[in-house]
């Protein structure tokens, strides 16, 4: 019985490293679980807030983003020296919903499609040193986190609902250029997914009917401003929509 | 024999089956690789500018259309061929896209409906089963219906690029495409779930030719085809 | 060809299958029968007084596999010999409990495992392939492994009916069924589950011949068996 | 970058990844051939005269050890290291098998638990994920789990083979095992339910050493080879 | 009456139920493809050329009823009538469309609601359940539905044509039954989903109307045939 | 008739409809209370002490199912008797529970299966549809298997508490039940699910009485039947 | 208490959850068919006849709202107050529907938004939740959201009537409304649907506007009209 | 265009009225889901110290489970004059976990169903007001939670799961007592719920199969021991688990 005992205080001893190292990576996911919902809450405020097109709000919704950028700095934070595939799934819905408000805030300045490497630009996180209490900048450490392949696609595809309300908002305000943009730029993305097809990862393929009607209700946009426009010449066009259209800011005033 | 004995001489099957299927696995991932670009080369007609290019675009496909040749015929050697349907679900999926294709194609450049011969020819395969390698009805039928769906994003896109008479004339082919289907009995499979499909795009595009019609859009040509 | 009579030309397809299919189905719902008919008789076994009446049982059993060998001789002629892979799921099922069948009336009667040659000569069909109407090697496995489950039944009722030796016979026989799954690699398909739930059989067996073997019972009957 | 350049880029990374996957899922194929044969090579234990040859089964067992340290090797080569868990259902399976595996040689060599450090040696893999390709912890937990099952059907064998001290040396290591894994805050996760299973094996073993114990077996044994 | 004996009576009982049920699958089907046939004709009134031809296609359609009521005779001698519920949903989804094909015909002729004592004439059964095979309610509300729909699509091909005094019937027409069915109390069951697909059509059929309204096309119609 | 009166009118019939509905929904409600209490009174027989009292719970199920008549002669007068299958959904469920509870108070009571004839007896309904509300064969055959997996129940439970004849009982009993059912040529509907669970039962019971005959439990009951 | 007397309580509240329950969908029954009839009423402005009678048919529903608050005070009877979102779905949409009613009135009667101060006086309910039975604020906003579905209709109708200033006022409004929804952070909730949808209806009404404007039609009287 | 000013100030007003309630709803609905997780998680690890059944871990358990009746103060907090149904979607998997682990722990303690009476007496909380910055003890307020009968119902359901478990283990020590008392425990709760039947919500009859499958072990346990104990005269049980059975500490030195 002694050596049982002797055995056994080993296996337990065993046991309450494996506990901790269990206990640890179970709370770590935990934590990392809520700040990405906190993520999400916060992009999706966002891009509510970018859906209304209009200056000032613009610049709070690019405010309220910083600060979810600040949020997955404590993803980042969590990760270090970490495989960041091992918590995963603890923060990919909340990394996705910010692809899709960066990408829309981006498409919205620079009308263009933002790419992986801009996003995890803006992810470079400085922090200084908890080991000493005063600051020397000396001390300053980076941070970084990446966005992977799958989550930077699975946002641009929640992107293209946010464009097809954005084009149908357009063309609801009377203004005619930014649908045809939307449409060419939309079709870009489609036919991008069109190429990736099934090789994607299994979410992808899930979206794409979503994708495929978004961009039909743009196409559909389109086609009806063409038809409506065709009923007078040309140049009258622009006076039906002159008081309408000055109202929307030209491209340039923002970057 | 003995139970090991045979047992190895099963596992000497098994392993045969699960080699042939890793090889068609490969071949399919490469066929569908192509499919997508076929399928890249042809979505430019919906651009605005894309419709001038139509012939090119054609062309440019027909090109693709010989690496597929070489890959189904790459394919054809990975398996006994009397074993075609044993297989069938590997190849089903992208044999039905490239019938889309091939019927995207030769409608763009014909407006015809593309045959099951045809189809096979473009991809060099057997209409009859017993000839080898070939096209499954229902697999060509798919592909046909996949097509109606993208004439219908044709017919829109066509009309926001300024022409009008292209969907009138897609509405008279979906038209008859539509009663073509009528004389099939179909069952509650995926193909019945495709067809119901196309009344949709019947609809869609009767609009589009609505649209046209009552602002007198496309009026010229629609005369000249009429009377 | 107009598209409506390529239409009806392919109508005559499809009513052809449909055809096939519903001849198929009625065919096989008469083979589900036999094959329970086959199987109530071999239930017997399992009570008391069954187990000395194996062999009139089995005798029965072979007679009854003659009706079988019609109604599958009637099968064949239901389709196109070289078509067996597109028709393959209406008899997969009752094939398997057809191949369960004739290898628990070969082990009731010899204690050996059938070869798959024996089963297709029970049935009356082929083992290769391209000589027509055949077991496939998964379904002859998967009517291996329902027997493997009423063998761990049957060691359990030997021991009710006061047969003391038979489960450990059953232990080494399944025993080395085992040993000769493993040499397979098998995918996750269902016959992967199958063999999974064998592992179970094969416990269940063990514990049998453990409560004989714990309480002494049985060990002249093995003495004199086994050497 | 156009959208165009983008998505070809994620193209790109996306073809990279599935073909690390095909190379994994090849590699870990064979890996699991392997597996399957040491398990071969240790089932004998169970049988009736497997005890004696429990010493040459484990250096066999150990001998192909070395064949899957080769394997695990090659494993090693077909992703970046630092994303083990973005692969890691790949191999998780296997590696818990073959965890299992070498629990099951350690305890038969030595009647102990084997550590993960042990383990970690066998498998020529690291503990500590910074160091390289390593044993999760759970995936070690989860072998160590298989094991004790394992140990279950063993206890019962050693009955029918007539050693009656094993089950007991079985019984008091499962419940030391027991007291372990009631120190962990499992989730509802696939660990949490193979650990459930654990209060079965423990009830098995238990109920033989009743068994043995209402009979008055191996007290004595137990006794003469304890200590 | 042993086990045996009962367990035998009752699977008399069984296949005399499932033979009335495969009979009846088939008379369906002959049904559908009936239905098919008729909905060809129809189809044509969408069509340009079609509308002058609309008295002659209602008269082939009001034929080709006689083949329907033909095959529904044969249908109601499949299953004893006071069963009628126990097999409706056989039966119900064919007889559904050719309501929406009888009340197609009716609109086309007369521009009027078919009433259910129509539709049962057409088909020659029966009104009232207790005289025998009827048309149940909810079947004619829902092949209303389905027309409904139908003239949604024929009021926008109907100014396709040239036909500008159409849509306005049609929208009259419509609204009444909408006013029709706001009457009803319909549970959350399929015949409410198809009615929230009837307000599609009101607002759908309204557009149209706008359409002609702003360009003055129509006006003159109107007022003729209005007052 | 105006669309506005037949819509009325149809309202009507629809309301008529609802009204049946409501009704039969409350009247089923009572009844499924009345079911769930009769199962509680019969439950106890699972209980240590509830073994003794099985004539006395029988006695007192017998006696609510008094009420269970009542409240089923008041569903009969909620719709039209020929409208059986119209409304069935609503009491299929409850019938095949109190279908279970009339089966398990008989075997208690008698150890013999019930038949469809003593179920209507007890419930007050007809076996044969012309005659008025019945029990249909498939409700039937549900309800008697329910109760079989009830019994597989009370065989490990009789064990507990001491009764070591009753398994043996049950097991010829089953076994019986069980080849009555392979007479049945089941579709793949609800009622083949269940089957599938009666083999389970079958080989629970069997491996309970394995139990008593290797521990020589029961041994004097089973002689005097066995010999 | 007893583990039987726990349950008896449970069930007793269950029950009596269940009989609120019943209570209530046959008042919110009632309600709806009293929506159904406001609606009736209110429809008749879309007609070419209707717009004149605006006022005296709003008059007409404001009596029908007499009715709502009827039974509105009926239901507020039927659950105690402070369980409002136990209960809530039960009356969500009827109330959503009564609110559109409510906000259509106001709109026809003064073109201004409806207040959920207003509505909950039309209603005879409540603001606040503290107070009593009240107008949840995501329910007011969907009614308001269908009303703007409603009024895109009244907008192309009002065309079809031949008045050409009201949808310049609707788009006015309805563009002011979507301001409104624009300050709102709506999650992916039912409430975020429908406003999506509210996107369609400005588009519609702005397509109006726009037909109207490149005609020339309805400038004069909007100045005519609005002041 | 002066009115349109005027109306669409209104509109807008109260739309940022209705922009407030709703963004206080949400932020409240997320804390709930937030502690609620961590209720699970805290409610999970005490019914895992509670298998144990030993003395001190009870302690342990019992101590992290008070824990876990703070955080549902927390709750109670947040519902402060709040319609708790309007919440209740937010946090009831965490007090159906609660239920499980408290109604487990009642069980190893007083071997009886705890009542839904007993949980909410426990679930009572004095809240200093912050209002003045002393402590005053007359400033206190109570506040309450009421679990509702079907979290009670659930976590009952669950419970089932642990007891069976809890029966296992004890067959697996050798102690004979408890799976016969279980037995006779889970078949009173497994016929109540047979009496609730279908008239529950519609969760518990998605649980009633695993309750079925828990019971059918427990008896089979049962059944195991007595057809094990009827091979040697009953005098001689004792004697074969006596040393066993006497860690089993006595019901009596805990309460
Ligand atoms: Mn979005
Ligand atoms: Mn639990």
């Amino acid at each position: 019985n002694m050596t049982a005992d002797q055995s056994s205080s080993s296996i337990a001893a065993a046991f309450k490293v494996f506990q901790q190292e269990l206990d640890t990576k179970h709370d770590k996911y935990e934590r990392l679980v809520k700040i990405s919902r906190d993520i999400t809450i916060e992009s999706k405020r966002s891009i509510f807030l970018l859906q209304q097109d209009v200056e000032e709000v613009l610049k709070e919704a690019a405010v309220k983003l910083d600060g979810v950028t600040q949020k997955i700095g404590l993803i980042a934070e969590e990760l270090r020296g970490e495989d960041i595939h091992q918590f995963h799934r603890a923060f990919t819905p909340g990394i996705q919903e910010y692809v899709e408000a960066i990408s829309f805030l981006h498409y919205i300045r620079h009308r263009s499609l933002i790419s992986l490497e801009e996003i995890n630009a803006k992810l470079v996180f400085m922090k200084a040193e908890k080991s000493s209490v005063e600051v020397v900048p000396a001390d300053v450490q980076v941070l970084t986190f990446q966005v992977t392949p799958s989550d930077y696609l699975l946002g641009v595809a929640d992107l293209t609902g946010e464009l097809m309300r954005m084009c149908i908002s357009s063309v609801a305000n009377g203004d005619i250029d930014t649908p045809f943009q939307l449409s060419q730029f939309l079709r870009q993305i489609h036919d991008g997914f069109s190429y990736i097809g099934n090789t994607g990862p299994y979410e992808v393929s899930k979206k794409l009917h979503t994708l495929r009607q978004s961009l039909a209700k743009v196409e559909d946009a389109c086609y009806a401003l063409h038809v409506r426009g065709s009923e007078i010449p040309k140049h009258m066009l622009a006076d039906v929509f002159s008081s309408r259209t000055a109202l929307i800011d030209p491209e340039e005033s923002m970057v | 024999m003995s139970v090991t004995e045979m047992f190895s001489f099963i596992q000497g099957f098994l392993s045969a089956d699960q080699d042939v299927r890793e090889d068609l696995r490969k071949v399919v991932q490469i066929l569908e690789q192509a499919a997508r670009e076929i399928l890249t080369v042809l979505q430019s007609v919906h651009q605005l500018t894309g419709f001038k290019e139509i012939p090119s675009k054609c062309a440019k496909a027909r090109e693709l259309f010989c690496t597929v040749r070489t890959q189904i015929a790459d394919l054809k050697t990975k398996f006994p061929v009397e074993q075609y349907y044993r297989f069938h679900e590997h190849w089903r999926f992208v044999l039905q896209r490239l019938t889309f294709l091939a019927a995207f194609v030769v409608y763009l450049e014909s407006e015809t409906l593309v045959t099951r011969e045809e189809v096979a020819q473009i991809l060099d395969i057997e209409v009859v089963r017993e000839k080898g390698f070939h096209l499954d009805v229902e697999d060509y039928l798919a592909g046909v219906l996949i097509m109606a769906s993208e004439l219908s994003r044709l017919a829109v896109n066509s009309v926001t690029a300024g022409d009008y008479s292209r969907p009138i004339r897609i509405s008279n082919f979906i038209n008859e495409l539509d009663s073509g289907f009528r004389l099939l009995n179909l069952k509650n499979d995926p193909l019945r779930k495709r067809y119901d499909g196309l009344k949709y795009d019947v609809k869609k595009i009767e609009e589009v030719v609505y649209d046209l019609s009552i602002r007198g859009l496309g009026k010229e040509h629609k005369c000249g085809e009429d009377k």
